[in-house]
């Protein structure tokens, strides 16, 4: 099986680079096989940058990422990582910029995208940012005194609160890692103090509408300012769900990290794991045998049918649709069965491995798939023929949260709710990774931007993937190789059957598990199109077992930051199909 | 004694009714959860008893002896009042309501009906009208935001459809030249009145969906939006009394009423008159199917939003109904 | 007591019929915080249908008596699920769902509670990241089981534990779990 | 091919409008759905067959004569009797495991210079069940099995013990070792969602 390799490097190239040399002569280029960076003083930056997204052969309109690394070492000591996106020529540059005197100019009058993305950097590291317009915390309450992402702080952090299980006799210990003392947890003044730093009432009511509230989705906390049942201002606390997962990557290895890739995006899971997979492999020059790209793929869409009927059904519950959701839900249970049957567990499968996949496919698998596509488009039809041409579904929906292309690039907007509002950026497309280049599909978009706009698409989105999966079925069945992973390769665990039977493979595993995957020294970022959008993963490596820092580019948080632009002047009723048709999973927002 | 014995009668008759209503009520609330599963391929309760019979009974006596939990910042007497003004006018209705022609038992004869008023129809709408307080005291009394906001959401749906409703009604009670319920049925022996009032009937049709709170008008408990509407601050049993009334007593009320004022009462159907069904059982027959309408349309439509909802009421409702009213007055005029 | 002995048949039947009912209609507050939350809306869907054991979800912690804790509970959130703790009325029952709730789970983070037990009493933990549906259903009639044989002045300990699982076969007899 | 299409927007005519067509046609397909089997599987009554790969509670297997090549290079350092795990205390699993302190594992000594297992406890509360530690094992001794009914009362009893999970391992193989690699066992439970498959 010969893969044609598509254009699959997306970053600048050498002319481009040549203009922007010309008119800026002491940026320092960096480049590296699948990231460019340009280097640029901090006094320069906000030019640089209005150049980049100005000038006429270069339009690097679309904010993709804005993150931090800390380098305790070096002064000055933290480091910022600007991502762009030209949508005219299709490619991506990297910016970086020392915060000298721990601070950077603020981006948000450039790019309102990168209002939360500063607001995490001072969360994580404490880079303060001159000219932000409300500089709080993005994940953790107010009066937390520490900046968990730097190298110098703990992951486990500091258990100073004796706080003991409720359920034990004083002296009794249950389990062998358990401790009594617990790091501090915040009461409740804490959360009103960074309630009160978020929003000051101008209307009649503040309703805090979340966290722990049926319809948002997870533990999304939202203060509504509402002038009747209609709402003058909006902001969001994010962190309900922030559990270190970036923290807890530069202390895994990358085989170790596959797991918690799952349970960022714990409704799409597999392709949490492909992208995250996809990234590590461009690292240590890994290329995985046809078959077990073809395994991804089908698996890949699997789960993006499974994602957009999670959407569906809580979206119709949303909406009063009851019955609509236990419909979704069945179908979700049969493509749940199948990656049980596959993978070996429902919802967070760590299926894909570094090389390849974890298993070859058991058999009979393909016959269930094959019954499923055959049998998925007929329930899809009952679906449509109950909700799309409903009027009340049309009332509800119809011109409600109206996105322009403007808004797209401003917000860093992906996925779906970017093709809504007729961006065609879809990185299957754009860059294709696995075997996506290698089967025929349609990316559809939208002309209006609204909610009724979303909902077609996904829709139309999953018969989109049952054709990808039948294909990739197709494919299989024809191919002669069963090989599922690279285990030559030096980087790749070797299967099970080579460590019974030979003891170099056996000694090859014990230094993999022991030292991990040691990635040359340099950096990358890749993404993948997660049914949230685009999810990304920037590595930098230092030669480790283990990433030196893991910044997870979530579409689902850029997605859910245009929320409060257009809530204003709608009521609550809105609040809800809006928040379900921007789709965030909380999971992936707080990481 | 002629008056001792009415009053005993009635007393009797009105005991019968309510505890009747009560077991009614708990069974409703088993039909809608199997029809609703079944809608959904599942089978509903089951384990409880046989074929979950007994569910009722269990979810009873643990909201009854639940902790009656009142919040410190709550207004105590709206509180506990709000709870009765829902459900009791909804009791009360029935009062009115006749469900079957009167029938000769041992030398008695029983009319099974409490009363015959003959305004029954307005005092049945100003019952109905009165739970609307016990809403708004419910949103206001709990002093919390969901609560209020779903009590005001529910008010405003209130007063849009009980003017709709008002009017609605307004033709078979020209055709039949009474208030009475019983008269109106018995007006009814030869033809429905849901021929000529087929305007009035979808109207009573979308009222009696937003009286009762269900799709596509249960705004004032869309639990994505608002926890549990105006109920969120209740617990145990006066909670338990709030979806009782709302969703059960009234929609089986209404029903009734759809089915005395357009589909003939206990006259049996057409062409079946000759089957030895007495009217008792016609009635109720009728009123299970168009029960089970409602809740089939409670489990298949989407929600509107309020101001959707109350835009409907005024914009399409009521002119429909006035013209019901008008094409009524014509097929009088027509036909005599 | 002289009294308390008369009677005391009687107040044991009415505690059994009480306990019945309680058992057979649990209502759990629907507080979905991760993963686990999605395998618990999976519960409730057809094909492993709370509704047959009488459980309905609830959007309000009043109307509640059982509170399923499905997924990570972060320090951040704590305090509000304490809230909703203290907001359910009583009788009142707390299920941890999957590791992360049961303990922190994978993630012994900075962030993370190591374990909701340590805010607010827990009565069955259902390990599992996360768990099967069936398995959830299985805690729940753990929990059951343990309202059943809760007596007078019995305290939880006291209920025999499962030891160690073996084959999961159907159930042909009714009533362990007492509906 | 990758094309990029745009999606029509269907609009509601006026005839649908006033005849309420789009509501009766929900209704129908409701209706269908309400004389449709249940594809409910009533759970403590029937139970789904978990598949062969299913990854619940672990287990040790025990020394029976069926261990690969491996374990007979690493067996000479040990002292393992048959019906004993194989655990060789490599520690390959906390080693692959991304949680290493769920386990614990000591190892002793012996006079004659060979080692021996002496505790090996994992808390399943803090496990992903992600099946790394089963990929690490060289002697195929750590398994995953198909118990997930593990709900307790107490933490302590979600601590799982060396001679649990060795009688585990040994229920489970009993029960299904032989059982061919698919994607899972065709019975009435699952067929009661899928209908009939036709298997090639």
């Amino acid at each position: 099986m010969q893969f044609s390799d598509k254009k699959t490097n997306l970053w600048i190239d050498k002319n481009k680079l040549e203009i922007v040399k010309k008119s800026f002569p002491d940026v320092k280029v960096e480049e590296y096989e699948n990231a460019v960076f340009i280097h640029v003083k901090k006094d320069k930056l906000i030019d640089f940058l209005k150049f980049l997204k100005e000038a006429e052969e270069l339009q690097f309109k679309m904010f993709i990422d804005f993150t931090c690394v800390d380098y305790p070492f070096h002064t000055p000591r933290f480091l910022g990582v600007y991502f762009l996106f030209s949508p005219e020529f299709k490619q991506r540059v990297g910016v970086k910029c020392w915060a000298e005197n721990n601070s950077l100019p603020s981006l948000t009058g450039l790019w309102k995208g990168a209002k939360w993305a500063e607001r995490e950097a001072w969360d994580m590291f404490g880079v303060k940012f001159e000219g932000h317009e409300n500089l709080v915390r993005m994940f953790m309450w107010e009066s937390y005194p520490y900046h968990p992402l730097r190298k110098d702080f703990p992951l486990e952090g500091i258990a100073d609160t004796y706080l003991p299980s409720l359920n034990l006799r004083p002296d009794e210990i249950p389990a062998h890692n358990y401790s009594p003392y617990h790091t501090y947890v915040p009461s409740m003044e804490d959360l009103e103090e960074t309630e009160k730093k978020r929003i000051q009432k101008k209307a009649q009511i503040v309703l805090n509408w979340g966290p722990l509230h049926p319809g948002t989705h997870g533990t999304i906390w939202f203060l509504f300012d509402m002038e009747g049942e209609v709402i003058k201002d909006c902001d969001i606390i994010l962190g309900q769900l922030h559990r270190g997962v970036e923290k807890i990557a530069e202390t895994r290895t990358y085989t170790q990290f596959i797991p918690y890739t799952d349970r960022m995006d714990y409704i799409s899971a597999l392709c949490s794991q492909v992208a995250f997979v996809n990234a590590v492999e461009k690292l240590l020059g890994i290329t995985p045998p046809p078959r077990a790209k073809y395994i991804r793929t089908m698996m890949c869409e699997l789960q993006r049918i499974n994602s957009h009927l999670l959407w569906l059904g809580t979206y119709a519950l949303d909406l009063g649709a009851l019955t609509i959701f236990l419909y979704a839900f069945r179908e979700r249970e049969k493509i749940m069965d199948i990656i049980e049957g596959i993978a070996g567990i429902r919802l967070n499968s760590s299926y894909i491995r570094i090389g390849g996949v974890a298993q070859d496919l058991p058999e009979g698998a393909l016959d269930v798939i094959r019954h499923f596509i055959k049998d998925f488009p007929k329930r899809l039809e009952e679906y449509e023929t109950i909700l799309t041409k409903n009027r009340v579904w049309l009332r509800r929906n119809v011109n409600v949260g109206i996105i322009n292309e403007e808004q797209v690039y401003q917000y860093g907007l992906t996925g779906v709710v970017a093709r809504s509002a007729g961006v065609p950026y879809d990185i299957r497309m754009i860059q294709p990774t696995d075997a996506y280049g290698e089967v025929d599909f349609d990316v559809p978009l939208g002309k209006v931007g609204d909610c009724y706009d979303r909902y077609l698409l996904r829709i139309e989105e999953m018969k989109q993937s049952i054709r990808i999966v039948a294909q990739c079925v197709d494919k299989i069945e024809k191919l002669k190789d069963k090989k599922f992973i690279a285990s030559e390769n030096p980087y790749v665990i070797p299967t099970l059957e080579e460590v019974y039977n030979s003891i170099e493979s056996m000694v090859k595993d014990f230094n993999l598990r022991i030292y991990g995957e040691q990635a040359p020294e340099g950096e990358i970022y890749l993404s993948g199109e997660n049914p949230r959008g685009e999810l990304g993963f920037y590595i930098v490596s230092k030669g480790e077992g283990h990433p030196y820092r893991l910044r997870i580019r979530s579409g689902a948080f850029y997605n859910l930051q245009i929320f409060p632009e257009l809530i204003k002047g709608r009521t609550v009723a809105d609040a809800v199909v809006l928040l379900g048709s921007l789709d965030p999973v909380v999971g992936e927002t707080d990481r | 004694m002629e008056l001792l014995g009415t009053i005993v009668g009635i007393t009797i008759k009105s005991l019968i009714f309510i505890v009747g209503m009560f077991l009614a009520a708990a069974y409703l609330t088993l039909l809608e959860r199997k029809f609703a599963g079944h809608v959904q391929q599942r089978p509903g309760p089951l384990h409880v008893g046989s074929h979950g019979l007994l569910q009722p009974i269990a979810d009873a006596l643990k909201v009854l002896t639940k902790e009656d939990l009142v919040p410190d910042n709550v207004d105590k007497f709206l509180f506990y009042l709000a709870s009765l003004l829902a459900f009791v006018p909804s009791i009360m209705i029935l009062a009115v309501v006749p469900f079957g022609e009167p029938f000769e038992i041992f030398g008695f004869k029983i009319y099974p009906y409490v009363s015959d008023v003959n305004v029954g129809l307005l005092l049945a709408l100003a019952f109905g009208s009165i739970s609307l307080y016990g809403v708004i005291f419910a949103g206001w009394a709990s002093n919390s935001k969901y609560p209020m906001l779903g009590s005001l959401r529910k008010a405003a749906v209130l007063i849009g459809y009980e003017v709709a409703l008002g009017f609605a009604i307004a033709g078979p009670i020209m055709q039949a030249g009474t208030f009475s319920l019983r008269e109106i049925v018995e007006a009814q022996q030869g033809l429905w009145f849901i021929i000529p009032n087929i305007l009035g009937f979808v109207v009573i049709v979308f009222s009696v969906l937003a009286e009762t709170g269900r799709t596509p008008f249960d705004v004032q408990e869309a639990e994505a939006e608002l926890v549990g509407g105006y109920v969120t601050e209740y617990s145990a049993m006066k909670f338990g009394l709030f979806p009782l009334a709302e969703w059960y007593i009234a929609t089986f009320v209404l029903s009734a009423i759809t089915v005395i004022l357009f589909f003939g009462g206990w006259n049996p159907l057409p062409l079946l008159g000759w089957l030895p069904i007495p009217g008792f059982i016609w009635f109720m027959l009728k009123l299970f199917a168009v029960f089970m309408f409602f809740l089939w349309v409670h489990w298949t439509v989407p929600r509107y939003r309020v101001d959707q909802i109350t835009e409907l009421a005024w914009k399409v409702m009521l002119p429909l109904a006035l013209a019901n009213i008008f094409i009524v007055a014509i097929w009088i005029m027509i036909f005599g | 007591m002289a009294i308390k002995h008369n009677s005391g048949i009687i107040l044991t039947t009415v505690e059994e019929v009480l306990s019945w009912g309680r058992r057979n209609s649990l209502w759990p507050a629907s507080v979905g915080l991760a993963c686990c939350a999605i395998e618990m809306m999976h519960t409730a869907a057809s094909r492993f249908d709370t509704d047959r054991l009488g459980i309905i979800f609830r959007g309000s912690p009043r109307q509640s008596d059982v509170l399923i804790v499905a997924g990570t509970v972060v320090n951040k959130v704590a305090p509000m699920l304490k809230l909703i703790y203290d907001q359910m009325p009583d009788p009142k029952w707390v299920i941890s769902m999957g590791g992360c709730s049961s303990v922190g789970g994978p993630f012994p983070t900075y962030a993370t509670l190591q374990g909701v037990d340590r805010i607010i009493p827990v009565d069955v933990y259902v390990p599992g990241c996360p768990p099967t549906p069936q398995a959830l259903l299985w805690g729940i009639m753990q929990l059951q089981k343990k309202i059943k044989e809760k007596k007078e002045g019995k305290v939880w300990e006291e209920i025999p534990v499962r030891e160690v699982p073996t084959a999961s076969q159907p159930l042909t007899e009714k009533s362990p779990f007492g509906f | 091919m990758v094309r990029v299409k745009y999606v029509e927007r269907p609009e509601l005519s006026n005839k649908e409008r006033i005849l309420f067509i789009d509501f009766l046609k929900g209704m129908k397909v409701t209706i269908t759905n309400f004389f449709r089997k249940t594809i409910t599987t009533a759970y403590p009554f029937e139970k789904l067959t978990p598949p062969k790969r299913f990854r619940g509670t672990h287990a040790l297997r025990v020394k029976n004569g069926k261990e690969p090549p491996s374990f007979k290079v690493l067996e000479k350092f040990m002292e393992i009797k048959d019906g004993e795990s194989r655990c060789v205390a490599c520690y390959m699993c906390q080693q692959a495991c991304p949680v290493p302190e769920l386990f614990k594992i000591e190892a002793v000594q012996l006079p004659n210079g060979k080692k021996r297992v002496v505790r090996f406890d994992m808390n399943l509360l803090n496990c992903m069940y992600c099946g790394l530690c089963t990929e690490a094992c060289p002697v195929d001794c750590i398994i995953m099995t198909d118990i997930y009914e593990t709900a307790a009362y107490h933490r302590a009893s979600c601590v799982t013990h060396m001679e649990d999970m060795m009688k585990r391992a040994v229920d489970y193989d009993t029960r299904r070792y032989d059982e061919p690699d698919r994607i899972w066992i065709d019975d009435k439970e699952r067929s009661k969602l899928w209908g009939q498959i036709k298997w090639s």
